[in-house]
């Protein structure tokens, strides 16, 4: 059954047209990856969902419920949430006390929150982090607390902008497994990433942007294989005949 | 009706050189400074301090008063200012205002201002209660020659700040501090000189203030709150915009207060709903570029 | 050990100990500290929890006192009653205002607050009807708290601890609310705090009318004290600074700030004015008061706590990271 | 860093607070050879010159009792708090003066904020309060039994002037009033009655105190085109800028006549200059100039202080020997006969005579003497009423 419904999406700033009808759609409990060169459209389409702004032209439904820039503490009582691509830390509050204002949202008090906060801080491995200022942590952890913090949310659908930009390989595969884990418990994730090794391991299908226009979706493989999709990125030579 | 316009300019020319040297210090650099004022006041202590001794005229007693207002500016910036700036917003705004107490009864001392209301008197005062009639219109002298002054001025220092490699140094280092430091700008001598540079400005309104005005240690707070809302309404940062900013607050009070019965207890009323208008629905100003 | 019973114990000793040696000055110079930490926790929770650094909360200050007065001067309601109507009227006016100025940010919501209260300060200067304009309100009748005829020095005195000390406790507890969090989200990270589910303008204007009505009951307060009001001593820029010089000195974004704050920064203006050194020229004390406020925030940019903090950690080398939930 | 822990930094805190303000109030108590007089002053602040000019005044007075043997042996000495001229210190300043038992009376105030906070203040500690300048008329009509009044209230001021009017009616007055207690009281008090029931056109244009920018107030004034400009200013400093002002709106009526306060000090005239030739002021009667004892004090005052004494130097030094003569009749040295010795006052002083009265509404007022003076040449001269008058009144010079 899908979760979320874009269809024929597009969006002008002035004279350009960042995105030009774009639609898909995404299954519950799927994950979708969302790729293509910079300036190719990605985040704004992202922001759209996101409701930062609102569309042009198109529609998004969400949970049979569309989406017009409405603002994102609506959007996230509705069960979408997001992570920010520059991370958005609380920075002098502890990770914990991060938590616990993500989890306030959805309960009803304190003590359902603390409790909230704990299970969370566990399942995304930052337990030892726990008293440490948000501000003094590692990118990795940052990125980390991101994730927790959206989770924390309890969404039905996760926005992730480029959750593993700048992160070693060995902390790559620590958010890939984060990803998988969030996914096992039937939150749907859209994914918004450039290392091709970490969307082609969780992706369940791929969506692939170029200035604006979808150009190719379907399974990992296939989408990989896809000439234009080879062309837009890496360029003509590279196309085997 | 056409007094009254010329009145609005009179003083607006007055508002407008007291902020000009605000938009340097808040504008470019967006230090709130409650000590500005005080500035000014500095600036009319040495004319007077020259014309009662030497009896050197306010306005070529300009030469020495920028350049006290100046180091004053510099190094309360380079001891004070740069030191607060990182705690953040409400601790430079707390800071100028500790430097305002410090500066008002620093310069109330007996053997300075000392506590009373001095003024400017005396025959070879050229602009003694000099009213110059042009058609029907009069004009007080000593403030038509100080909107003349205040024009050039305003000029030079818009072609300082954008055509200089000084003024591109001045605007770059406020706006962002590491990237200008690493294309080799000193910002923190550059910071000072333009915080040095904005007192200077007070000072020299403090000298065409002197010519017509009351000098006493706390006059300096009387302007505070007019040249904040003549930044934001020019524009922050845009000179051109705080000259005008200026003439408009000063048109809209003259005219508020002429026309509007029982209008002159309300006087400063006008110049604030503008200000809120302009910063609610404009929030760039009338001429800045977006913020 | 529970923050109440510690602040009732706190309170209690100072209740006993000061009636011992205290005379008339004395009593005047702690009511008006105690009034100060009122004021200073007000303004702090939408500056120092919330970041909206407001420049002109006099206003609501200026609100209470001019409701109380009225009401008093013409009702002669109980203390409790009137100081309450006199939050809630400060309160009430920070809707509009919260709505129309929330979405500026930064210098520009302080200069929005200062331009509103420098209007209040014309119109209380100009509207006879309601504010006897510049002459200033005298309090008519005397004031009563639970029914005791509030008088002296002292009896003010004991109601000034008293409602400092439930302000304080309510301003803590307030910050453990869920409220309290979303308060302390907005400040830090507005964009993040929406992500997550907090709709900022609403929150904004929850803190704006508590801080509002905590103003608003310490004004009134302040105006049954002072016994008459006029706008200069309840509008001007001065006042709107001093409760910022209060909680900055202490430490912003702290409990325990205004406290300090007020504390030191009171006495010690007193405390100048008596130094036989500073004597000989009248205006020698403000002088030295100006430095030392323009060193203290040089120096001790977190305010007095966090110098506490930074002296403690330099001495325990690696003292507990401050973990908000727990400190102050 | 745990609860207990700040608990205990809050209350050290406090204990410090205790100390400090506990050690200073020790030396306040009386020495016994001294009788002391408390004065609430602006000492710093945009009034501090006011707040010097009385310090003057009572120092040389207490000085000349004090070589002349002092009251009963003992000799006066002044005790000054600053109210940095705002009323919300008026309070605690004039609580400190009451907390030191050596203090025997209250004076000063200067501004009617000020004055009435320190009245209040008084009342309620049971400690005699004689204002010396401070013209708010609340504070001797809300019946207080220990504050006294020398000076005229702001709402007498006007008296010499409405007899004058009274004489010679003008058609239209221009009222220009700065918008502070002084200025309300002044037409509360003062020039309503007279308004209301005679057929002047009358209207009023509200300026507040330190504006610079008085031109357009005088430019609707002159619209008005009034026979009588009258103007109301706390301090030289508005008075000088209003006349300024005049001039650059060429406002020329028949008679410019100031309500004492800022009109009636010589700031004035040194601030205006040749402005200030022929304008007149309706306010305290400011010492009869061919009384030889006010010479004395005029010349001694101008030789030690360097500048000529007027209004507010002449109230101060007359509130210093009017507060020794009851000290020297009060049975003993404490607040309550000193409070019945001021009771029955009767003294001849440079300031004209002093008896405390009840009427119309004041209580404890004395009837001062109110003139109508002329600024001739740099100089105030009496014109009304004739048989005070120096000269003959003449009316405003015109601009030049």
């Amino acid at each position: 059954m899908t979760i979320l419904k874009v269809d024929n999406l597009s969006k002008k700033f002035g004279g350009l047209n960042a995105v030009k009808n774009v639609s898909f759609s995404v299954g519950k409990g799927e994950i979708l990856g969302l790729i293509g060169p910079n300036g190719a459209g990605k985040t704004t389409c992202f922001n759209m969902i996101a409701g930062v702004f609102s569309q042009s032209e198109g529609k998004i439904i969400f949970e049979g419920k569309e989406i017009n820039g409405n603002p994102p503490y609506v959007l996230n009582n509705r069960g979408l949430a997001r992570t920010f691509q520059i991370v958005k830390p609380l920075a002098k509050l502890s990770v914990f006390d991060n938590l616990m204002v993500a989890c306030l949202s959805k309960s009803k008090n304190i003590k359902d929150a603390r409790k909230k906060a704990k299970e969370v801080i566990t399942k995304t491995n930052l337990e030892e982090l726990k008293n440490t200022t948000a501000g003094s942590l590692s990118i990795g952890n940052l990125k980390r607390l991101e994730v927790a913090r959206a989770l924390a949310t309890d969404p039905t659908l996760l926005l992730m902008d480029e959750p593993m930009g700048g992160l070693t390989p060995s902390e790559v595969d620590g958010s890939i497994q984060l990803i998988k884990d969030i996914n096992k418990e039937g939150v749907t994730i859209v994914l918004v990433e450039h290392i091709m090794k970490a969307v082609m391991a969780v992706s369940d299908s791929i969506i692939v942007l170029q200035n604006g226009s979808l150009i190719s979706k379907g399974e990992p493989n296939d989408v990989v294989n896809d000439k234009n999709v080879i062309k837009a990125y890496l360029g003509d030579e590279y196309v085997k005949s | 009706m056409v007094q009254t316009l010329f009145d609005g300019l009179m003083i607006g020319g007055v508002y407008a050189i007291i902020a000009l040297g605000l938009t340097l210090i808040f504008g470019v650099m967006r230090v709130i400074n409650m000590a500005h004022g005080e500035f000014v006041m500095i600036g009319m202590f040495v004319s007077y301090f020259l014309f009662t001794s030497i009896g050197l005229d306010p306005f070529i007693s300009i030469i020495i008063s920028a350049p006290a207002c100046f180091l004053v500016g510099y190094l309360l910036y380079r001891f004070f200012v740069e030191k607060a700036k990182e705690g953040g917003e409400e601790n430079t705004l707390l800071l100028t205002a500790g430097a305002s107490i410090f500066l008002i009864n620093f310069m109330a001392l007996p053997f300075l201002l000392g506590p009373n209301f001095s003024r400017l008197t005396g025959d070879n005062l050229f602009w003694q209660n000099n009213v110059l009639n042009i058609g029907s219109v009069s004009f007080n002298s000593a403030l038509l020659m100080g909107f003349f002054v205040t024009g050039i001025l305003i000029c030079l220092l818009h072609l300082f700040l954008t055509k200089t490699d000084i003024g591109l140094a001045m605007r770059a280092s406020a706006q962002e501090p590491q990237a200008a430091q690493i294309v080799g700008i000193n910002v923190s001598s550059i910071s000072g000189l333009t915080f040095g540079l904005g007192a200077a400005f007070a000072g020299v309104a403090g000298s065409i203030l002197a010519t017509t005005y009351p000098i006493y240690a706390s006059i300096g707070s009387l302007y505070l709150v007019k040249s904040f809302i003549i930044v934001v309404l020019g524009g922050m940062g845009s000179i051109p915009g705080a000259a005008i900013g200026g003439l408009i607050l000063g048109v809209t009070e003259s005219f508020g207060a002429t026309y509007i019965p029982g209008g002159t207890g309300y006087r400063d009323v006008f110049g604030l709903i503008i200000f809120l208008i302009v910063l609610l629905y404009r929030p760039q100003g009338l001429f800045g570029k977006g913020v | 050990m529970k923050p109440v019973i510690y602040v009732m114990i706190v309170t209690g000793i100072i209740a006993v100990i000061v009636p011992l040696f205290a005379d008339l000055y004395l009593y005047s110079i702690l009511t008006t500290v105690l009034i100060w930490i009122m004021l200073g926790q007000a303004w702090n929770l939408l500056g120092g929890f919330t970041g909206q650094i407001s420049f002109g909360h006099a206003m609501f200050l200026a609100i209470g006192a001019y409701s109380s007065m009225i009401i008093t001067n013409s009702l002669n309601l109980d203390m409790i009653l009137t100081l309450l109507v006199g939050g809630l009227f400060a309160g009430l006016f920070s809707f509009p205002l919260g709505l129309l100025i929330f979405r500026l940010k930064g210098p520009y919501f302080a200069l929005a607050t200062l331009a509103f209260a420098e209007i209040l300060h014309i119109v209380a200067r100009n509207w006879k009807g309601l504010t006897n304009g510049g002459e200033g309100m005298m309090l008519s009748n005397n004031a009563t708290f639970l029914g005791i005829e509030i008088f002296s020095n002292d009896e003010y005195f004991f109601v000034a601890l008293l409602l400092a000390a439930i302000v304080s406790l309510s301003c803590y507890y307030l910050m453990k609310t869920k409220a309290g969090y979303s308060f302390i989200a907005i400040r830090e990270n507005q964009d993040a705090a929406e992500a997550m589910g907090i709709n900022s303008t609403r929150t904004k204007s929850t803190a704006l009318f508590f801080s509002a009505f905590l103003a608003g009951v310490a004004g009134g307060f302040y105006g049954l004290y002072n016994k008459f009001i006029d706008p200069e001593m309840t509008l001007t820029v001065h006042m709107s600074a001093e409760m910022i010089f209060v909680t900055v000195l202490g430490g912003i974004g702290t409990i325990l700030g205004p406290v300090i704050g007020s504390t030191i920064l009171i006495t010690l203006q007193e405390y100048l004015k008596e130094v036989p050194m500073f004597q000989s020229f009248s205006s020698l004390y403000l002088v030295i008061y100006g430095l030392f406020i323009m060193i203290i925030i040089v120096y001790l940019p977190g305010g007095i706590i966090d110098g506490i903090k930074k002296i403690r950690q330099y001495f325990s080398k690696g003292g507990d990271e401050s973990d908000y939930s727990k400190s102050g | 860093m745990s609860i207990v822990k700040k608990g205990l930094i809050l209350f050290s805190f406090v204990f410090i607070v205790l100390i400090i303000s506990g050690c200073n109030s020790e030396n306040a108590s009386s020495e016994g050879d001294t009788i002391k007089i408390g004065a609430v002053l602006p000492m710093t602040g945009g009034n501090a010159v006011f707040g010097e000019k009385f310090e003057q005044a009572y120092t040389m007075a207490a000085e000349e009792i004090n070589e002349a043997g002092g009251v009963n042996g003992k000799e006066i000495e002044i005790v000054i708090e600053d109210s940095e001229g705002d009323a919300q210190n008026a309070r605690s300043a004039t609580e400190k003066l009451v907390s030191d038992d050596g203090i025997l009376a209250l004076t000063g105030g200067r501004s009617s904020g000020v004055t009435l906070v320190e009245a209040q203040v008084a009342e309620e500690n049971q400690i005699p309060y004689l204002i010396d300048h401070g013209s708010s008329d609340l504070a001797t009509m809300e019946g207080y039994t220990y504050v006294y009044r020398l000076n005229p209230t702001a709402g007498m001021y006007p008296n010499a002037l409405l007899d004058y009017f009274n004489e010679n009616p003008p058609e239209s007055i221009a009222h220009i009033n700065v918008d502070n207690a002084f200025g309300e009281a002044v037409y509360d008090y003062g020039l309503q009655g007279y308004v209301e029931n005679s057929d002047v056109e009358y209207e009023m244009f509200e300026y507040t105190a330190g504006e610079l920018d008085l031109k357009p107030i005088m430019e609707q004034a002159k619209g008005l085109n009034p026979e009588v400009v009258l103007m109301t200013s706390g301090n030289d400093n508005d008075a000088a800028q209003l006349m300024m002002a005049a001039n650059e709106a060429s406002l020329s009526p028949e008679l410019f006549v100031g309500t004492g306060a800022g009109h009636s000090i010589m700031g004035f005239a040194e601030q205006a200059g040749d402005l200030s030739e022929t304008v007149l002021t309706a306010g305290p009667w400011h010492g009869d100039k061919n009384d030889e004892e006010y010479q004395a004090f005029f010349d001694k005052f101008t030789e030690t202080y360097g500048n000529e004494p007027g209004e507010h130097e002449i109230e101060g030094y007359t509130a210093i020997y009017v507060l020794a003569d009851a000290f020297e009749r009060a049975e003993e040295l404490n607040r309550e006969s000193v409070l019945s010795a001021l009771d029955s006052t009767d003294l001849d002083t440079i300031f004209g005579p002093i008896k405390f009265e009840d009427f119309d509404g004041y209580t404890n007022q004395n009837r001062a003497i109110t003139d109508v003076s002329q600024w001739i040449n740099g100089k105030m001269v009496t014109v009304y009423p004739e048989d005070q008058a120096q000269q003959e009144l003449v009316p405003f010079q015109g601009w030049d």
